[in-house]
Parts: structure tokens; C-alpha cells; sequence
């Protein structure tokens, strides 16, 4: 019976393949599970929307959308509707190819990510050798999407949006490789469900999460900082700082292709938490061994669901950077200490069972991170931001 | 590691023996971090170059009582650490350590008076920007001494005694502004070296002989069993042995480093430098090498020993010691700089150092070495003392009456200078020249040295009392007034005053614990060994020679207070020896019209042998071939030009043209690297045409 | 199944497009373009040889060409560099314009 | 003879074509983007999974991002007055066109000595690691050092003169 919990959607699929004559049944399965991701996440998109609005109105002591259907569930299809009957506005000056393919390349480099993402026992989609790195290649070509955006519409915010947003991406994006890489060394494979099953097992009631290791907290830390980053997201939400540009390289965008932009982003920061989950989290595994019953896809989208509310939370909690402290942030700070927990997943990995290698990589990063932190306040490069003007 | 000692059979090296490598190291790793420090880091140089020297002192005290204690079971104590430092061929260079009752004792006496020195130090260079620096040196020069006291490899010894001459460079010309110390740290080095080359060659030919370096390897070592026998049958030039010749090779080495006749001229020039460095390196450790090295060789040098137990190489030890001790002696009673006239005192007390090593064995004059080594350190630093009060003076005739003005300096050195002239009973002085004496009364060879070693203790004894009566009576004749010199530098002059008087209960007739220890005998206590009539004897001469000495020279300055400017009560006396004297005997400048001029000679011929000689050869074939390139121009112009401008004018058209292709275009040559690739596809598939 | 002889016409096609790019046009940022191009075409050469090579367990093909993808990423980054910096110098990127040999 | 090679290969020429040919800067630097994506394609048609993704990763990633960058920095985005082609396009054009003529005449000529089939290689990731790290562990680290050098040279060649404090 648990196992039939489970392994629901697998059986639903085979089940409903079983339907179809031989010669086509590996492709429909296929898109079956393609037809089932493009449904989930864009409902869970729409559900996140209302979430996060209700969630930032309570941190900011106000009460959110509440007129749409019961506490203001149906907000997102008005939005939705909305949205696609307003007009398509495009600057006439624009480029018109580009500025059109520009959301399409980002939604579709997007959805590309969740293919390799096990979301279950057995519920992947493309068990793929280089798993990883295909995610991190189509992660790399959004940001060519956000240029074209921002280039496209011959607009100074949008091309200032989208040029921060690219060095932004780029910047956080080494960190984002490397401190995967750290998780790659110990499971010794890019395979994500391999990855998954290197995480499986308990010792005691306690799961063997990468997290619950000196550098795999320091890795899941580092690569927390570099996803939001690479998803634009508050504190690093620059690129489409209001205040500063409009709505950064979306600003010329309207109607449906602003939703797939406004789509595309949520998706790119599901997808990376799922990454993360996978990485860090033990994937769909229970957080302890009595758990085991409750279904993991279950696990999988909890998981996920709690780290879109960390998201949400710092978005409500923190202040915007400015660019120069993000750079030297991430140049100066996150990328050194990733590389260091590298080097200290190497030492992890060889040093063999035992405590001893607990204290040592504990030591060294716990040094290393109080080090450059005093450094890097004694010279003022990611300090207490300096009001130059304003005294 | 295994250990071996000379008289008892191999036992395994004690845990002390093992970490032994600590002693020196210690002070140099120190010496290497001072270095890093910057200038003003002050406090931590003092605290890193005293930590370490200390902990050095523990270290040797413990090794000491290790030693003393396997003395005190009658297994003498003598185990060695070596390893295998690289290995060519077949032969092995090995190092090593050694611990035995030489070693012990010597580890004691320079880590305690180092300790002592630097404490000294650091009231006496305070007012120095280079404070840092000094003590770096002195912890290095430290640390290298420590490495020559324990070395078993004589390779190893060598090394650490390069160190230590290279330390002593660094300090004699410490402060190298003035010019004379710069000169004279020239002249030290220079001279230690003409005496280390010879070293050099005799470790060479030792090694050659037997094969190893190490001096103790359990009966395998270069002055042990079959390699000292091999040695001894080995004849060498002039019928001597060549146990006989490499030892006296080895001695022109100490030689050089202790300031014996002939190459003691470096070592008065020596007090250019700080006094510290003069008490540490110029009195009480570094020219005890020498002897510590000849010592150390001793089996070597003792080797085939005669019925008297003498052997040539011991002979000429002896007769070389005594006349330095003579000769240096002499030479101090005219001095007028307090300083100079301590550094004569020295080399004459190396003399009997040496005298007593060629006459009565190790003990003899170890014994001497440690006593003077504390009471000279002691003379020094009062020495220094007084300077540092006198505001930097050294002429003893611009000083006067400080017994006054600094009564605690007045009293140490009062004690050492007593200690020095050997006043009997109470100063270990005495004690260890009387052993001397004694033996060389006993010399079966010849009286003479005896005489010599008396007349010295004379001459001791009176240029001593000039000095202190110079310094410390009369009135005052400087110009800015004296004061006491500070805590940090009194107390170790107290220090060490005390062991001046007391290290003398070590060596008494009645008690040669001393000489027990190093002969590895039983040392018993025998009251009526004082009553032993050769030694009342002894007793009486020295008594004679010091009432004599002390007298004489009170007579001649005591408490009258001469101007500055007045000749001296001797040389109004006898002028002209007075001259001879205080020129030293012309020394420098017999070597200066010798050697040097010599070799200025030599650089002159060699100059006008470039100049003319060779000079011409070369300015001759220029001249022919010059005449060849005037016939040649001759064809050229007439002949070749007319054909070969044509040429020239095609080629550079055909230059210009090419020339046109150097666009500076990046696409040009690319087009032309992709055309050449054209052609080479073409060509490779022409070729490979089936 | 496609034989390997398509592969490597397609690679010459695009090397040659490469150098067309490299020659024809002024602007030194496509020039650079089409040196990229042509290394893209010799790494699918030696994609293409490792796999229809005799030895493919052997990567030697697969080895060259990610190497040389690290290596074109580091010329890449260098010669935009270059060009920059000619750029601020000369204030401008048109190669027929850039043709004196010292600043 | 796959219709997918026949997509994608032209899907890449015809990028590869627009990027030499087209005058805006930016569309050529999008339009060689598309060349490498069908490049990558072509790597992962022929089962090089790693070098197609890091293919994608690298160049489209960053190197395509790079010259988006230096054509911005380089005011390159306006069109210069005289033309984009080189005056002497034409010499250009037909050395390349022989060029590929002679590399094309190879292929040709050598076709039938050519395979046309061959099974497909088993070839892990993890096999690609273990190589790099045992048999090509030198060339490894040379690209290591080189990557190092390059990035500190392009700094130091992009970067501007300090004039004064920052």
C-alpha cells in the first residue's frame, strides 16, 4: 500500500500508456511526464504568487489579496486572465525578433532544468549520466535570454537591468557550479538520482543529508547566497530594483510575455531549490528513518515548498545590496570560501571515518569564514554600507 | 640510534643524548625569527634570543647532570647520535652528535655565560637602533658555538665554526659606519681564515684516511681504535706521522680561531665591536674553540704518545701557547685601551690554555678555559661597565677614581682582575693556572716553557694592577662625570664574580673533581695532597709571581693620578722597550711589509703583465689584421662592390615588395595562414595519392 | 546512422564560415567570433573521429576537445580583453583602421 | 542519414552563416549563439553528453555572454559609417571558399575509406573523470595553469589606468 503511495504517478503512467500500441509507448511516456511538469509547476507557480503577496502583507503588518475567492485563493487566475487580455505592447523601436524570443528562450531554458530533477522514488524524467551539468548549461543559457530582454528593448533600464543582471549571474554562478561541485566529489557522480541515492541512508533515525556535514552546511550556505542571487531575488533583486530602474530588463515588457518573464522566474527559483534539495536535502528522502512511509515525492515538494518560503521570508526581511557589494561579495567572500570547502571536501573525503575529520573541517572553515569576515569589514568591502552623500 | 663511548662498551643514548640537536637550534631558530622581526620589535628579540638561550641552559644542566651522574657509577658517560647526512659512491657523510663530560661541560659554560652576557647585553646596547639586529647575531653566534661544543661529525664542527666566524664578522663590524670596525672585521675574517684553510686541508686528508667524519662512531670513529693506529702508521712528510701532521694541520685552525702566535693580530682589533660581543665571543666562548677543537682531537694530537706522554704535535701545542702567553702578555702591559689591553690578557690566557692542553692533557687546560671564560667575562663586561659609565671612553689614562663613582663595578672587577693574576687560594684563577704550572714544571722536554708561563704570570699580574689603577684610583681625569651603570647590567657582573672566586673548589689539588671528571677517574678527596711539598712549592711561586706583579705595578702607578697627556711611569723608564711594546712588536706592519706588500707586489706584475705582455700580443694581432682589413677594403671597394651593389639594389626592390605584405593587417596574414593551409591540404592529398 | 563523412563536411563548412568571418569582416570582436567558430568546427572533427574511432573507451578525442574548450574559453576571455584595451587606446575596434604596429 | 542531423546541422550553418554576415554586432554574437547550441547538439547526437553540456555551458554560458559584453563596452552596437566588410572582403571570401573547397575535397575523396556505423562508445561520465585525473592528470593541470594565467591577463589588459584614487 505505501509503496503504491509512492509510486502513484509511476503507475498512473504506465498505466495510462499501457493504453497505446507498442511502436509509441516510449515517446508518450515521455511526454506524459513532459505534460505533467508543464501542469504542476505553473500551478504551483500560480499558487506561490498568492502565497508570497499573503506572506509579505503579514511581515509587513498588512493583510494581502483577500477579494478573490475565498482569502483571496483565485488571485492568481484574475491575475492570469488579466494578464492575457491586456495588449502586447512592444516598443517600436524595439527589435522586434529578439524582444519576442527573449521570455520564450527563458521559460523554455527554464522548464529544460526540471527534467533531470528526481522529484521521487523512480519520478524522473530523464535519468541523465551528466545530470548536473546539463542543469547548469541550461541555467547558463537564461542569462543570454535576460540579455536579449534587455537588449532588445532599446530601453536604458532595461539594458542597465539586464547587464546587472548577467555580471550578476555570472558572478554567482561560479559559486553556484562550485559548490555543487563539493557534493559531486563525495557522491562521485553527476547523476542526480545518484546523488539522491548517496544521501538514503540513516544512521540511527538520522538521515545522511550532505548538510549534516561541516561542508555540506558551509556548500548548502554558500549555494542558498548564490541561488538567490542567480534568481534575482531580494536581497539581490538589483537587476529589477524598482526604486533604481524600472522592473530591470523587463520593463518594456507587458501583458502575456511579462507573465512567461514573470513565470520564468519562479520556475528558475523552484527548480533551484529542487536542485538544492537534491544536492544538500537527501532529495525526496524522509528527514528521519520512522518517516519512511509517508510518500517521498511528498518529501520532495515539502521540501521544496519550505525553501520557497526562506525565499520569501528574506525577501520580506532583507535589504537590497548595493552593486558594489554584491560584486565584492561575491569575489571576495563567497567564491574564496567555496573554493576553501572544496579543498576541505577533499580532506573530508580522504581523511576516512571518524571524528577527527569532523574537527579538522570544521576548524579550518570555521577559520577561514571568521577570518575573511573580519578582513573583509576591516576593508570595507561588503561592511556596513557607507553613506556618502547623506551626512 | 646507537651510542659508543670511548672506554666503556656501547649503550643506547640516553633520551637527553637524542634531543641534545635541541641546544643548538634552539638559539638559531630563535636567531632566524629575530630576523624577521622589524627594528623597533624590540622586546620580543630580547624575550625570543633570552627564551631560547635559556631553555638551552636548562637543557645543558640536565645533560650536565645526566653526564655527572653516570661519572658518579664509574660508567663514563659518552654517547653519540649520528645519522647519515647524503651519500655518494660508497662513502657516507655522516653527522652526529656527541655527549660526554667534554661536551657537558663546555654545553654548561657557554650557555650559562652567554645567558649571562645577554642579559648584560640588553642594558648595554638600549640606546642602539639596531637592537634587533644585535641580538640576532648573538643568538645565531649562540646557537653555531653550541653546534662546534656538540658535534661528533668533524664536519658538522666545521660548519658550526664557519657560522661562528661568520657571526664574529657580523659583530666586530656590528656597527660598520666606522670604519675602523669595518676594517676590522675584514682582518678577522681574513685571518681566521688563512688558519681554517689549513683546518679544511687537515679534515680533508682525515677524511681521506680514515674514511669517516665522525670523531666517536663505537671504535669505528676517526680518533678511535683501528683508525687511529692506521693513522699513526701512515707516514706522512718529514718523518712525522700523519696522526702528527693532520693534527697540527687541525691546530692551525684553532690556532687561528684563538688568537694564537702567529695569527693573533685580528683578535685586539676585534674590540671595534660591541662589549658584549668582545666578553661573549672575544673572551669566553669563541676563541675557547681552539682549544675546545684541539680538546676534542685530543686522542688524535695524544696519539703515539711518548714515554712523557708527549707526542710532536703536543710539543709544538706547548711551546706555540707558551710563547703566545709570553708574547701577548708583554704586549698588554703597554696598552693604553682598557679594552685592548684585556684582549692581550686574553690571547695570553689562550696561550696557557693552549700550554696546558700541550702539557698536561684535556683537563688542564679545560679547566683553565672555564675559569677564564667567567672571570674574563666578568673583566669585559666591567670593562664595558666602565665605558658605558664613562660615556664611551676606552683610554684608561682619560678615566681614574671610579671605585667611587660605580663601587659594585669597582668591586666585581677588582675580583676578576684577581681572579686573572691568579691570587692564590681564593680565586679559581689560580687554582687552574697553578694546574698549569704544575704540569709544566713536570714537562720531561724542557724547563722553558715553565719560565716563559711564570714570567707571563708576572707580567699578568702587574699590567693588571696598571690597569685597575688606571681605572679605579687616583682622580678622576675624564670630562663628563661617571656614573653606576644599570641594574640589568650590575647583576650579572655579580653573577659571575661569585664564580670567578668559587669555580675554584671544582679544581683544587686536594679535590680534582675537574680533572676527575674529564679523565673519567674517581675523584677522591685527599686533605694532604696541600701538604705535598711540590705543591707548597707551587704555592710559594705563585705567591712570589703575584706579590711581585702586584707590587711592582703599584709601585709604578699605584693611586698617583698622571694627566693624560704625561708618558707613561714605564716609558720614562725604559723608552724604548716601551716603544717595542705598545707597537706590539710590529706585527701588523711586519706582516703588512710581508704578506700584503707582497701580494700588492704580485697584483702590480700581474697588472703590467696584462698591460704590457699580453697587452702587447693582443694590440699586435690587431695590427695585422688591421693591415688584412685594409687590403681587403682595397679588393672590396675596386672589386666586389661593383658587382655586388647591382645585387643589393635588386634585393631591395624585391624587399620593398615583400615589405608591402607587412601591412601590420591582422586579416592579411591570417589570409595568408589560411591560403599556406590551402596548399598544404593540397599537397598532403597530392602525395597520398593511391 | 550518419556516417562520419557528414560530420566532418559539416565541420569544414562552418570552419570555413569561421574564417569567411575572421577575413571578411572589420569590426575585431567578429573576427574573434570567427576564430571561435573554427575551433568549434575542429572540436566536432574530434568529437566526430572518437566516436567512429576504432578506440573510443580510449577518449582521446573527447579529452582534446574539452581541453581545447577550456583553452578557447581563456583565448576567448584574453582577446576580448585585447580588444578592450585597443579600444580605450585607439577608440575604436575596425581592424583597417588598426594596422600601425607600435601605440 | 537522420532528418535531426539534417536540422540541426543546418540549424548550425545557417547560425554560423548569420553571425559572419549579419551587421548588427549583437545579432552576430546571438546568431553564433545559436551556431553553438547546434554545435552541442551535434556533440550530444553523437554521445558526448559532457562535451555537449559543457559545450553549452561554456561558451553559450559565457564566452557568447563575454562578446555580448565587449560589443557593449566597445560602443560596437551602432553600426560603423564605412560598411562592416573589410575592403578586401573579396579575397576574403574566395580563400575560404578554397579553403573548404580543399578540406571538402579530402573528406570526399576519403569518404569510402570512411565508417559509417560504429557502436555506441560506453562511455560514463565517471569514465571521462577518472581519465582526467589519471592519464591526462598533466594536461589537466597545464589547462589549470593556463585558465589562471588567462583570467589574470585579461584583467590586467582590460583593466583601466588608475588615474589617482579610485
Amino acid at each position: 500500500m505505501i509503496d503504491k503511495m509512492d509510486q502513484i504517478f509511476v503507475l498512473l503512467q504506465h498505466w495510462l500508456v499501457a493504453f497505446l500500441p507498442l511502436s509509441l509507448q516510449p515517446v508518450a511516456s515521455v511526454l506524459l511526464a513532459v505534460v505533467a511538469i508543464v501542469c504542476v509547476f505553473p500551478a504551483l507557480f500560480a499558487l506561490t504568487t498568492v502565497f508570497e503577496r499573503k506572506g509579505l502583507a503579514r511581515i509587513q503588518n498588512r493583510i494581502g489579496p483577500n477579494r478573490v475567492g475565498p482569502f483571496g485563493i483565485m488571485q492568481p487566475i484574475a491575475d492570469g486572465i488579466k494578464s492575457l487580455t491586456k495588449e502586447d505592447i512592444v516598443p517600436s523601436i524595439a527589435n522586434a525578433p529578439v524582444h519576442f524570443l527573449a521570455p520564450v528562450v527563458l521559460v523554455v531554458a527554464v522548464f529544460m532544468g526540471f527534467a533531470v530533477l528526481p522529484m521521487g522514488r523512480n519520478m524522473v524524467l530523464v535519468d541523465m549520466d551528466a545530470g548536473l551539468l546539463f542543469y547548469f548549461a541550461m541555467g547558463a543559457s537564461t542569462e543570454v535570454s535576460v540579455f536579449m530582454a534587455g537588449w532588445s528593448s532599446r530601453n536604458k533600464y532595461s539594458l542597465l537591468g539586464a547587464m546587472r543582471a548577467v555580471a550578476q549571474m555570472i558572478s554567482y554562478e561560479v559559486v553556484l557550479l562550485l559548490s555543487s561541485v563539493s557534493v559531486v566529489m563525495i557522491a562521485g557522480s553527476l547523476s542526480l538520482t545518484k546523488i539522491v541515492a548517496a544521501q538514503s541512508g540513516y544512521t540511527g533515525i538520522f538521515p545522511h543529508w550532505y548538510i549534516f556535514t561541516p561542508w555540506g552546511l558551509v556548500g548548502f550556505i554558500m549555494y542558498a547566497i548564490a541561488a538567490t542571487a542567480e534568481t534575482n531575488r531580494s536581497p539581490f533583486d538589483l537587476p529589477e530594483g524598482e526604486s533604481e530602474l524600472v522592473a530591470g530588463y523587463h520593463t518594456e515588457y507587458s501583458g502575456f510575455k511579462f507573465a512567461l518573464f514573470f513565470l520564468g522566474e519562479y520556475l528558475a527559483m523552484f527548480s533551484i531549490s529542487g536542485l538544492g534539495t537534491t544536492l544538500f536535502l537527501g532529495g525526496w528522502s524522509a528527514p528521519f528513518s520512522f518517516l519512511t512511509f509517508i510518500p517521498s515525492w511528498i518529501w520532495f515538494f515539502s521540501k521544496l515548498m519550505m525553501s520557497i518560503f526562506v525565499f520569501i521570508w528574506m525577501r520580506g526581511t532583507l535589504p537590497r545590496l548595493r552593486q558594489d557589494q554584491l560584486m565584492n561579495f561575491a569575489w571576495k567572500f563567497v567564491l574564496p570560501l567555496t573554493l576553501l570547502n572544496l579543498m576541505v571536501t577533499a580532506l573530508w573525503r580522504f581523511m576516512g571515518e571518524g571524528w577527527a575529520r569532523w574537527g579538522v573541517c570544521s576548524a579550518i572553515l570555521i577559520a577561514a569564514y571568521i577570518l575573511m569576515g573580519r578582513v573583509g569589514m576591516y576593508k570595507e568591502h561588503f561592511g556596513p554600507r557607507r553613506y556618502r552623500y547623506a551626512e | 640510534m646507537q651510542a659508543a663511548t670511548l672506554f666503556t662498551p656501547q649503550l643506547a643514548a640516553s633520551p637527553i643524548a637524542k634531543i641534545l640537536w635541541l641546544i643548538p637550534a634552539m638559539p638559531i631558530v630563535a636567531s632566524g625569527v629575530i630576523s624577521l622581526l622589524k627594528q623597533p620589535r624590540r622586546k620580543a628579540a630580547t624575550v625570543l634570543s633570552i627564551g631560547s638561550l635559556s631553555f638551552s641552559l636548562l637543557l645543558s644542566l640536565i645533560a650536565f647532570a645526566h653526564v655527572v651522574a653516570g661519572w658518579a657509577q664509574g660508567a663514563a658517560v659518552c654517547e653519540t647520535v649520528n645519522f647519515t647526512w647524503f651519500q655518494f659512491g660508497s662513502t657516507t657523510v655522516d653527522l652526529g652528535w656527541v655527549l660526554d663530560p667534554l661536551s657537558s661541560v663546555m654545553l654548561v659554560m657557554v650557555t650559562f655565560v652567554g645567558l649571562l652576557i645577554f642579559i648584560y647585553s640588553i642594558g648595554y646596547m638600549a640606546h642602539d637602533e639596531n637592537y634587533t639586529r644585535f641580538f640576532c647575531f648573538l643568538s645565531l653566534f649562540a646557537g653555531a658555538m653550541l653546534g662546534v661544543v656538540i658535534s661528533n661529525s668533524i664536519l658538522l664542527l666545521f660548519m658550526s665554526w664557519e657560522i661562528v666566524g661568520l657571526t664574529s664578522y657580523l659583530l666586530i663590524g656590528f656597527w660598520y659606519q666606522k670604519p675602523s670596525a669595518a676594517a676590522a672585521a675584514k682582518k678577522a675574517f681574513l685571518t681566521t681564515r688563512v688558519g681554517d684553510i689549513f683546518f679544511l686541508l687537515g679534515i680533508v686528508w682525515l677524511f681521506a684516511q680514515t674514511g669517516t667524519l665522525l670523531f666517536y662512531n663505537h671504535g669505528a670513529g676517526s680518533i678511535e681504535g683501528w683508525a687511529l693506529t692506521g693513522l699513526l702508521a701512515q707516514p706522512a712528510a718529514l718523518g712525522l706521522s700523519a696522526a702528527t701532521a693532520i693534527g697540527l694541520l687541525i691546530f692551525a685552525g684553532a690556532a687561528g680561531k684563538s688568537g694564537q702566535l702567529p695569527l693573533h693580530v685580528w683578535l685586539p682589533d676585534a674590540m671595534e665591536g660591541p662589549t658584549p660581543v668582545s666578553a661573549l665571543i672575544h673572551a669566553a666562548t669563541m676563541v675557547a674553540a681552539g682549544v675546545y677543537l684541539i680538546a676534542r682531537v685530543y686522542p688524535l694530537m695524544q696519539a703515539g704518545a711518548l714515554a712523557g706522554g708527549t707526542t710532536p704535535a703536543l710539543t709544538v701545542v706547548t711551546w706555540v701557547g707558551a710563547s703566545t702567553a709570553l708574547f701577548a702578555a708583554l704586549i698588554a702591559v703597554a696598552q693604553n685601551d682598557i679594552k685592548r689591553i684585556l684582549a692581550y690578557s686574553t690571547i695570553s690566557q689562550l696561550g696557557y690554555m693552549m700550554a696546558g692542553l700541550g702539557l698536561g692533557g684535556v683537563a688542564v687546560g679545560m679547566f683553565h678555559l672555564i675559569t677564564h671564560a667567567f672571570f674574563k667575562a666578568l673583566l669585559f663586561m666591567g670593562a664595558g661597565s666602565v665605558i658605558h659609565g664613562c660615556h664611551e671612553e676606552q683610554d684608561i689614562r682619560k678615566m681614574g677614581g671610579l671605585k667611587s663613582a660605580m663601587p659594585l663595578t669597582f668591586a666585581t672587577y677588582g675580583i676578576g682582575m684577581l681572579a686573572l693574576c691568579g691570587v692564590p687560594i681564593f680565586f679559581s684563577g689560580f687554582w687552574s693556572k697553578d694546574a698549569i704550572l704544575e704540569s709544566a714544571h713536570g714537562w720531561p722536554l724542557s724547563q722553558a716553557p715553565f719560565y716563559m708561563l711564570v714570567f707571563g704570570a708576572v707580567l699578568t699580574a702587574f699590567y693588571m694592577t696598571r690597569q685597575i689603577s688606571y681605572v679605579f684610583f687616583g682622580a678622576y681625569r675624564g670630562h663628563n662625570h661617571a656614573h653606576e651603570s644599570p641594574r640589568v647590567m650590575t647583576t650579572p657582573l655579580a653573577i659571575l664574580a661569585f664564580f670567578a672566586v668559587a669555580l675554584g673548589v671544582i679544581g683544587t689539588p686536594a679535590w680534582p673533581w675537574f680533572r676527575a671528571f674529564l679523565d673519567n677517574r674517581a675523584a677522591d678527596v685527599s686533605l694532604h695532597a696541600f701538604a705535598e711539598p711540590a705543591w707548597l712549592m707551587l704555592l710559594l711561586t705563585s705567591c712570589v709571581i703575584v706579590v711581585l706583579g702586584i707590587g711592582f705595578g703599584w709601585t709604578l702607578y699605584g693611586n698617583k693620578s698622571p694627566n693624560a697627556e704625561a708618558p707613561d711611569a714605564l716609558e720614562r723608564a725604559v723608552p724604548w722597550i716601551w716603544a717595542v711594546l705598545r707597537d706590539k712588536f710590529y706585527v701588523d706592519e711586519f706582516y703588512g711589509a710581508t704578506f700584503i706588500a707582497f701580494y700588492e707586489w704580485w697584483a702590480r706584475v700581474a697588472d703590467w703583465l696584462d698591460r704590457r705582455v699580453w697587452g702587447g700580443a693582443v694590440a699586435a694581432v690587431t695590427w695585422l689584421f688591421g693591415l688584412w682589413a685594409q687590403l681587403n677594403r682595397f679588393l672590396d671597394t675596386n672589386v666586389v662592390d661593383g658587382t655586388f651593389d647591382k645585387g643589393c639594389e635588386e634585393i631591395s626592390t624585391g624587399g620593398g615588395l615583400l615589405a608591402s605584405i607587412q601591412s601590420g593587417r591582422v586579416q592579411n596574414y591570417l589570409r595568408i595562414l589560411a591560403l599556406a593551409v590551402v596548399a598544404l591540404v593540397a599537397i598532403l592529398i597530392w602525395s597520398s595519392r593511391p | 546512422m550518419t556516417p562520419l563523412a557528414s560530420y566532418l563536411l559539416v565541420a569544414a563548412l562552418v570552419f570555413a564560415i569561421g574564417l569567411a568571418g575572421a577575413l571578411v569582416r572589420r569590426n575585431a570582436i567578429l573576427v574573434l567570433i570567427g576564430i571561435e567558430l573554427m575551433l568549434n568546427a575542429a572540436n566536432l572533427n574530434f568529437i566526430a573521429f572518437w566516436r567512429y574511432g576504432p578506440h573510443p573507451e580510449a577518449l582521446t578525442g573527447m579529452m582534446f576537445a574539452i581541453f581545447s574548450i577550456a583553452v578557447a574559453a581563456a583565448e576567448a576571455a584574453v582577446g576580448l580583453g585585447l580588444v578592450i584595451a585597443i579600444y580605450r587606446h585607439a577608440q575604436t575596434t575596425d581592424l583597417d583602421k588598426m594596422n600601425r604596429m607600435k601605440g | 542519414m537522420s532528418p535531426v542531423f539534417y536540422l540541426v546541422s543546418a540549424m548550425t550553418v545557417a547560425g554560423a552563416l548569420a553571425a559572419v554576415l549579419l551587421k548588427p554586432l549583437v545579432h552576430c554574437a546571438l546568431a553564433v549563439t545559436v551556431a553553438f547550441a547546434g554545435l552541442a547538439f551535434l556533440f550530444l547526437s553523437l554521445d558526448a553528453q559532457f562535451a555537449g553540456f559543457a559545450q553549452i555551458l561554456v561558451y553559450i554560458g559565457a564566452v557568447a555572454i563575454l562578446i555580448v559584453f565587449a560589443i557593449l563596452l566597445t560602443k560596437g552596437s551602432e553600426l560603423p559609417r564605412d560598411g562592416v566588410f573589410s575592403r578586401s572582403w573579396l579575397a576574403g571570401v574566395v580563400i575560404s571558399a578554397a579553403v573548404f573547397a580543399a578540406l571538402g575535397w579530402a573528406i570526399l575523396r576519403s569518404a569510402w575509406t570512411l565508417p559509417h556505423e560504429a557502436a555506441v562508445p560506453a562511455v560514463t561520465v565517471h569514465d571521462i573523470g577518472v581519465a582526467l585525473v589519471d592519464r591526462y592528470v598533466l594536461p589537466l593541470e597545464i589547462v589549470a595553469l593556463l585558465l589562471t594565467a588567462a583570467t589574470i591577463g585579461a584583467v590586467i589588459v582590460a583593466m583601466h589606468e588608475k588615474e589617482g584614487a579610485k
